[in-house]
């Protein structure tokens, strides 16, 4: 055990701290899933690439350092604490490049990875549908065999798609095999969104953005060349992407930790009106955020010994994501009757971002497996107790 | 020792929320949002002809004559609604305030708005009279004299304004003692008034979210079959059902002049903010995506529900102020 | 709506406190589950019956008073606040008692409720097995036929029988009808317990009385006219006893108004040193202990308009089971270090009664069907969510 | 970075755990509730012939010269099995108190009692010394020259006395500044130790809850099969995994002299405190009566969990701590 960071992690931690501080939008941008906004986040994520900060953990002929696991963590907790943007670029970045990594081919890693990392093609998931939420095997949409065309023609609608107004190509599933039970017979399918026969239908969300998109197939092709992992392997190979959504990438504590730090400095600011017992809940938060970044460094030091994460990353996304609320909660606490006051207030505190921050945390116990799903996981296959 | 509604206010309350399902359904809500006075077109014209915007003050003021009990049902159903009106502010508030100073206030009153509250004043914009505390006096101010800027509430309806005024303008109906008290006692049914509108919301709220997960299938069932939404629901049940019991007796308490009675509602609004901030938190998980998208009416009900539970004094002060009088004696 | 007492209410009232003024201990007894204490008990349940309060709501000819419901709740508020000892009649007087009521002969009434009234008989009851505990249909206990005597032998085993070891009697359900599905063929028999037949052990409890006893049968006789409300018909004869039980009437406000009372004289004596947010926490405890209050007198004003409580008793049970723990939680909380002294400890605040107290509260979200079966309970029967 | 454990560090806790398994099984456990001293008979020699209660004296004097990393883990182990001796008072306060300040302290040193936690002195009757915190002076004081009172824990093994003792009694060892400042990083040892053992108490709730709720059937399947259980445990696991690290983390901030290290022990026992709380309750219903019996092993591990909870300081106190230094700055 040694608790330090080695003078190569702190040298890696000064560099990106130099930069973000010489470079990161001095003002918080306009969310990232509206139209203005998402354009002024492009801007930065090519910043970010030009700089190499982009995906700093993947090789260099991709744009990457090579950074270890650690320093990536050490990247985001500069990141997030600099109040540097949210990253339009993520769901590409954390849950489908991980899989290319794993099931792509080279064709499709040298295509693919290089456009991901400098944000020229922007990538949403496509997973959901209206009747396969948590139930993600009932999936129904479906790719029709092609083959004059070399490929697959697809129909059927996804949904909760992210930022899928915004974005060029969609990773997702497709029923490839009709008679195939629940969790057979699908394809992982990368689709351009500009194809004919995909129609993009924006969906407000609840804290007003645009973030959400309905996705709707009418015989749109897709190349073969465009079908990651194998045909039929499509549930084992999004696994392995959910696994990474719930996980380690997804929500790395430098999140945390920044939204702490915030929750203490409004602290600072709002005690004197507060009531006194939520200097106890602020403490409980901190607590807690540090509790996520140790659990966090002990789980890569076992990744760095070559353990996998398995089915314990369910404990990890019910914790982080009940923790977001509770910070939030308690921010509105502190606010009283200013909690109500939004983006774009002259009267919010912070700028509105404690009620926007609060309706965006409500979404991390649904998203990504709801919690539900991942407590039936973490007892099932944590504690072993019987499934039925 | 009797503890139940009579059929006359029983009656009230039922033409009330006949009313409110034919002028306030969620697409008028929803319009509120966006239109230029985030209000309802037909609900609060309703409302008043049939008496409710002036039931607080007497009948020989033009008014129904009726206490805290009879309008705390009438409150809950405007909650149920999540009706964007000034009611609280108008009817259980304001009239009575002004009337009880010697004020003339026409019946039905026109809209009242308040700075009495928090430091915004809600639909101060569309409001005839604004009633503010300003140092020891209660002043009375036409709002096109004074200078309003729109703040934004996540509520998109609650039009929400900053108040500058001239020194001195308006009218001073009461200083001193008079004032203070009159102040405090308008506090207590605004607090009072916003707990039974969050026990309408959470109701509706909890009602939404049954319907919802009984349809809604994964897996191949219901997904309110799971046992752990059963539970998440039968909490807010509970929440709902001990939070409603504590609004009641405070309303009976005000209206019986209960020495005790600002205790009694601050046991009232403490509850029912917990109550209802549960029951949006558990509907919004018990919906899953869906919930979280603005086509789905739960998020009428759920930020109305946010932004009352922290009007008219959140949770936890309401419990300071029972502390104080119960705890620290 | 009258939220006053009534001029005969506040007369009852009046009556009730002083005669517990000039008649209760002054100190408490000791447990009442424990072979010394019982006896204890048993004399303060007769000075009881002798003043005519030991049953208050019930016909004068059984040695009560005709009170109204509203006249018994005000009996227990000033029965609770007075510091008076546990009744170890309570199982007899609120979980049988109604059953003889309304299933019971008169023969059978005569003979029962006058004793019982006046403690001495003392009854258990027997419902759990070891292998029927919330699943009360999986009952194996079971009565043979017994033509020649008149009557039936039994067989089985009971457990979890609240001062079983002290009592006279016990009430329970046997399977009648070998070939009858769970629910059917079981009979509510009234066993004496010193029949041949029948064997007692005692079962130390977790806060360390001797409360709990299992009960062996071994061929002990019933006779007919010990049969409550009809051979075969013993579930539905029971279950309007298990809805006494969740109900009204074992767990009545002034138990927990008595409670939240001691809290806040607690609170006074710990503040200076103990954390202050648990100011906040005590005046939510009286809120709720409020809230159960006027609840009751909700539901009881709707009894005595006719209503009969039904699913919602479930709600009922959920409340106060999870306020009485949060109650007693809060005050060790208060005690700090100091809160694991137990009863007889001398450097013990309130003479440990708050360690003791959060033992037994913790049993009250497991008994008389577990919290987790009043919530599907609820959730099915109040909510109308799907069973399946 | 690194955030693991060597081999030595596995080894040591590997070995103590087998060894406790062998001496310290819930029979001994469950006979330490009433024996005449309240310790197990067999499992403090062993555990001093290998060295465990001399652990942290510096192999100089006699003992294996271990950190806070090391013996972190081999209290874990202490509190999964629930050991009813005074390893806390003796091998991580005492001893290394009395060491630091110059005392000969005997390898394996004998039992010691301290009266540095709360106003009740644990297994004092059975210590051969008993450290004292007078004014500002530390003492080391014969404790069959002090009058003892016997207390009663709800935990019986936990045999707790009042210590009454004539004015100049024993030996000062230190005073001012030097027994303040000595004081207090045993003070945070114990904290420390009593953390790592609730983690081991709670995982042994835990894990005894598992196993339980599989093989009890009601309904026709095994009770653990119901998710309102299943989230039960989920959120069990989560309060220990969460707990856990900073545990660990305070351990190593110990043996680094890190400025921050009291803080660090804070935010590890307010959450392993919470931790095993949690475990407690929740393993209690999830048993159901069996859990409420005195024959079930589950009470042992209840009660041993709720006095470390609050010994050390409980989690407020340590949450107030951490205030202290982040929140009040």
């Amino acid at each position: 055990m040694d608790l330090t960071f080695t003078p190569d992690e702190q040298a890696f931690r000064d560099e990106v701290r130099t930069w973000l501080s010489e470079n990161a939008p001095s003002e918080p941008l306009p969310s990232g899933d509206t139209a203005d906004g998402f354009a002024l986040h492009l801007e930065w994520e090519r910043k970010l690439f030009d700089a190499r900060w982009s995906v700093v953990s993947w090789p260099r002929e991709y744009g990457g350092r090579e950074a270890t696991l650690m320093e990536w963590l050490i990247f985001e907790e500069e990141y997030w604490l600099a109040g540097a943007p949210n990253r339009v670029t993520q769901n590409g970045i954390f849950l489908l490049a991980p899989t290319v990594f794993e099931f792509g081919t080279a064709e499709q890693q040298d295509r693919i990875l290089p456009r991901m990392a400098a944000a020229e093609e922007l990538w949403c998931q496509g997973w959901s549908e209206p009747d396969a939420g948590s139930d993600l095997a009932a999936i129904k949409s479906r790719a029709e065999r092609d083959d004059d065309a070399g490929g697959w023609r697809i129909y059927g609608q996804k949904t909760w798609t992210t930022r899928g107004a915004f974005c060029d190509k969609l990773f997702g599933l497709f029923r490839t095999d009709p008679d195939a039970e629940r969790h057979r017979g699908m394809t992982y399918l990368l689709v351009d969104l500009d194809a004919e026969g995909v129609t993009v239908r924006g969906v407000d969300r609840l804290d007003g953005d645009e973030g959400f998109a309905e996705v709707f197939f009418d015989g749109a092709f897709v190349p073969d060349a465009d079908v990651l992992g194998g045909v039929n392997q499509g549930w084992s190979v999004a696994m392995s992407t959910t696994g990474s959504e719930r996980g380690l990438t997804l929500r790395s504590p430098g999140r945390f930790m920044a939204t702490a730090h915030r929750l203490v400095d409004l602290h600072r600011r709002c005690r004197e009106e507060a009531a006194p017992d939520l200097r106890d809940a602020v403490a409980r938060a901190w607590i807690q955020a540090e509790a996520y970044r140790w659990y966090t460094f002990a789980t890569v030091t076992r990744m760095v010994d070559g353990h996998q994460p398995g089915a314990e990353s369910s404990l990890n996304k019910i914790f982080w994501s009940e923790l977001d609320v509770d910070m939030h909660r308690t921010a509105l606490d502190l606010l009283g009757s200013g909690a109500e006051l939004d983006e774009g207030a002259e009267g919010a505190t912070d700028a509105g971002l404690w009620m926007k921050g609060y309706q965006f945390a409500l979404s991390g116990p649904i998203y990504a497996g709801t919690n539900e799903i991942q407590r039936n996981i973490a007892a099932e296959r944590v504690l072993g107790l019987p499934r039925k | 020792m009797r503890f139940a509604f009579d059929d006359d206010q029983i009656d009230l309350r039922d033409a009330v929320r006949g009313l409110l399902a034919d002028t306030c359904p969620p697409e008028t809500v929803r319009t509120a949002w966006s239109n230029s006075t985030g209000r309802s077109d037909a609900a609060w014209g309703a409302l008043a002809d049939m008496g409710v915007v002036s039931m607080a003050l007497p009948v020989d003021a033009g008014g129904l004559g009726l206490g805290a009990l009879d309008w705390v049902l009438v409150l809950e159903e405007t909650g149920r609604v999540a009706l964007p009106e000034p009611v609280v502010e108008t009817a259980v508030v304001g009239a009575p305030l002004l009337h009880a100073l010697g004020c003339d206030v026409p019946a039905p009153p026109a809209s009242i708005a308040t700075l009495l509250d928090s430091g915004a004043s809600l639909y101060a914009d569309t409001a005839e009279c604004l009633v503010v505390l300003d140092g020891d006096a209660l002043r009375m101010v036409d709002p096109s004299t004074a200078r309003l800027t729109a703040e934004v509430s996540v509520d998109r309806s609650r039009r929400l304004f900053a108040v500058e005024m001239a020194a001195g303008a308006g009218t001073v109906v009461a200083t001193g003692p008079q004032a203070r008290d009159a102040v405090a006692a308008a506090r207590d049914r605004g607090a009072l008034a916003a707990a039974a509108q969050l026990i309408g919301l959470a109701e509706r709220m909890l009602a939404t979210t049954v319907e919802y997960v009984s349809v809604r299938h994964q897996f191949g069932k219901p997904v309110g079959a799971q046992q752990a939404l059963k539970h998440k629901l039968a909490d807010v049940a509970v929440a709902i059902e001990f939070a409603r019991p504590l609004v009641y007796r405070a309303a009976w308490s005000l209206d019986a002049g209960d020495p005790d009675s600002a205790v009694h509602v601050s046991m009232a609004k403490s509850q029912a903010s917990d109550a209802a901030e549960l029951a949006a938190r558990h509907a919004l998980q018990c919906h899953g995506a869906i919930g979280y998208s603005y086509e789905c009416d739960l998020h009428l009900f759920m930020k109305r529900a946010w932004c009352l539970a922290r009007s008219w004094g959140d949770a936890r002060s309401h419990r300071d102020r029972v502390a104080a009088a119960v705890v620290d004696a």
